[in-house]
């Protein structure tokens, strides 16, 4: 079973040399922290920059620089600001390679609900819409059931959408999924997991062929 | 035509009760606060105000939350609120929750003269409900409108006395696409300098955009979350 | 009868402190040698200027600065540089608050031609569409007449449109001109110009109430 | 991936006949002449170019067109080109003339994920025949929509290794709201220096929008017209 910094371990893997990346709050932030050595992806932060770096050092930190997590930050040389209506220009415009965020809940079909629980939140989407309607690559990092011990990996979601058929991927603490034509397909168990535990914690359909690989992170 | 005022209070002076406030700043990153300070100390009411955030309990917007002077609050992410969630289910605050990006895209098509553009954020969704949608090219994309708003309120790090204006570091934000974006566009700054001072090619805001411009008295610049990692010794 | 230079001279006299003003190529341009002492305003130039100065001395011209008709031109202080897109947002977004240009027709409704001549002439339209679309204030400055003698100013457009019901005055070298809702109103003689020179020379609608002045520049 | 190029040749060197290139500049200011020139020299046919003009005679596009390489050209304004209006006069080039805020606003578009968008410009000419007209807050408009172009070719001062680039003066002109536009966008710079050279809050395109840069052999950077006033003395 992954830890959330496995989670992140595991969808750092599928960077690419080149990319740039936004990640959303929560389990996503701690992907920056597992680049690749060698490797150059570049972090897009919605409110307005790219080359987002670490945190600042104690005493170092700017009100003027914080992420879209509202976080204070760092900006890496070579980077750049903009303003919103660039910063989503880009997003729109598909020069994003990769999105990775969390969700309540996603559906077979690659639908994801995460920004609203009727009667109970109402925090607002914030810039998740765009992301996932715009995207070409979309990584889920969420765990694979809810605090009630509930799958989050459904047959069709059951909160508000936040967009529909855009989850391409998702890693969770037992496996690593794609989204395809037919439902989820199990691509790598987690280490010590078994497909079965993942069968159990799934209710979407769940497409298991031939042997499902144990994870090397 | 003069465009320099003396202080939030002079520039906010014809703001009134029931007005649609367009207001920059992304959280507390870049807000003018100067302004707010004033609109919250004249106490005007009934406000619709379009904001990305609603401010923290105790700053921003949060401000005017608090006082009751905001009915309509038009945002792409409120949760850092507790005051506001509160009037909200006690449905003494209207709220429309709208994508980021489709905000930003609002904001500058107020400025700029375009009645409706096409997006694809939040098809299949909510946001969807009563608006055209449209498939362009294979995919499928809702029509979304333009503000029509009073004023427009923006922050930048330094302008000059024709209202061209600098923004600092990730300040920029919403403040870019919000100037122009109402009747009349308020711009406070750290620093005002002369016209002729800042160099052509790196004013973010032309001028043409500003119909008001004055130095805040002070910045407090709080930050929302703090958020730091330790030095290795 | 006024010259090139009393067209300008009297279109000058529309400029109020704080405009934003887009000349048009061609005697418009002339409007700038003749702003009124002490009076602010800025010229926009659409392919990227606000705050366009006059010729640069010689020697000192720059390739990088000039104006919309493509001319070597200087910025004064406090002006700036931008890109064709934000210009016409100015401009679309009624920022501009004068625009002036030339036309080879204006009809009654304040329709105007100024782009095209079917079979002789296919320069384009570059910005006057946008520029005629948008602004709030348009004031055509051109001959009463073509070069055959025939009116400009006709019951309606024969020549491919730029925009339809969008000019608001007229300056001619025989008059000062606003369109209404019911044709031509005269406004001003040109100086040692007779009402009936102006009748004679316009085929459109053209109305004449009372004593008409004669300009003063 | 390694965005920077070692010249025009290398830069272009998948483009090929046929393709649709959307290339900046504003007359022959702020032009990607070394793009333009290795297009020259390699010869390569049947392009449909989108650019605001059609270059001079001998400078700029027009020496594609001399060499017949165009089969279409999209511009605003083609008026210095007597070339071209032979070309054009005799059918042997496919022109299509729009509103340059228009094509200003579409190359933004194509770069920002909108599919289409309204302007008031053109309504009631022939620019609207066949387009979607409408009404909004009781004024008309025409849909307009972005392009799909295989390329973008702008032309910047300064760039860095990241492709971030900053323009000098007017040159910024359709170089800005091109960036991006087109499924590959090269940029040539007069000066390409190290990522981090640049100050983040004075780059004008950032980088995400750059696929490929170069730093130009030469810039003749010809002036169109040149308009001068005698020192007085």
């Amino acid at each position: 079973m992954l830890d959330k910094d496995g989670i992140a371990k595991r969808i750092a893997k599928e960077l690419q040399d080149g990319f740039y990346v936004n990640l959303g709050i929560g389990i996503p932030t701690l992907v920056a922290n597992y680049v690749p050595e060698g490797m150059n992806v570049t972090f897009q932060s919605e409110n307005g920059m790219l080359g987002m770096g670490p945190f600042p050092y104690e005493g170092e930190q700017d009100a003027d620089v914080i992420n879209a997590g509202k976080q204070t930050v760092t900006m890496l040389p070579g980077g750049v600001y903009f303003d919103s209506a660039t910063s989503f220009a880009m997003i729109r415009g598909e020069h994003v390679d990769l999105t990775v965020l969390g969700a309540m809940e996603v559906s077979e079909k690659g639908d994801i609900a995460n920004w609203k629980i009727p009667g109970k939140m109402v925090k607002g989407m914030g810039g998740a819409m765009d992301l996932v309607a715009s995207a070409k690559n979309i990584i889920v990092a969420m765990q694979h059931e809810n605090k009630a011990g509930e799958s989050k990996l459904l047959p069709q979601c059951t909160l508000p959408l936040t967009g529909i058929g855009c989850v391409k991927k998702i890693v969770t603490e037992l496996a690593f999924l794609e989204v395809t034509e037919d439902g989820f397909k199990l691509l790598e168990r987690a280490p010590g997991v078994s497909v079965d535990d993942i069968k159990k914690a799934t209710l979407g359909k769940l497409i298991i062929e031939g042997e499902i690989p144990e994870m090397v992170i | 035509m003069k465009k320099v005022y003396q202080n939030a209070e002079e520039a906010t002076h014809d703001i009134t009760d029931n007005m649609t406030i367009i207001l920059g700043g992304f959280g507390l990153c870049g807000l003018p606060e100067n302004s707010i300070a004033a609109l919250v100390n004249k106490g005007v009411k009934g406000l619709t105000c379009i904001s990305n955030n609603a401010g923290v309990d105790d700053f921003g917007l949060g401000l005017l939350l608090k006082n009751h002077q905001i009915k309509k609050m038009i945002a792409s992410y409120v949760g850092e609120n507790a005051e506001f969630e509160r009037q909200l289910l006690n449905g003494e605050l209207d709220v429309e929750l709208i994508p980021q990006g489709t905000l930003a895209e609002r904001c500058r098509a107020s400025a700029a003269g375009i009645p409706a553009f096409f997006t694809p954020a939040g098809f299949g969704t909510e946001v969807a409900i009563g608006k055209e949608t449209r498939e362009f090219d294979g995919k499928m994309y809702i029509m979304e409108r333009r503000f029509h708003a009073d004023f427009a309120i923006v922050k930048a790090w330094k302008g000059d006395t024709n209202g061209n204006l600098i923004y600092r570091a990730a300040t920029r934000n919403f403040n870019l696409p919000m100037a122009g974006a109402g009747k009349i566009t308020i711009a406070e700054v750290e620093e005002l300098v002369p016209a002729g001072e800042l160099d052509p090619d790196q004013i973010h805001t032309p001028g043409i955009f500003v119909k008001r411009i004055f130095q805040g008295a002070k910045y407090e610049k709080r930050i929302e979350k703090i958020t730091v990692r330790k030095r290795e010794i």
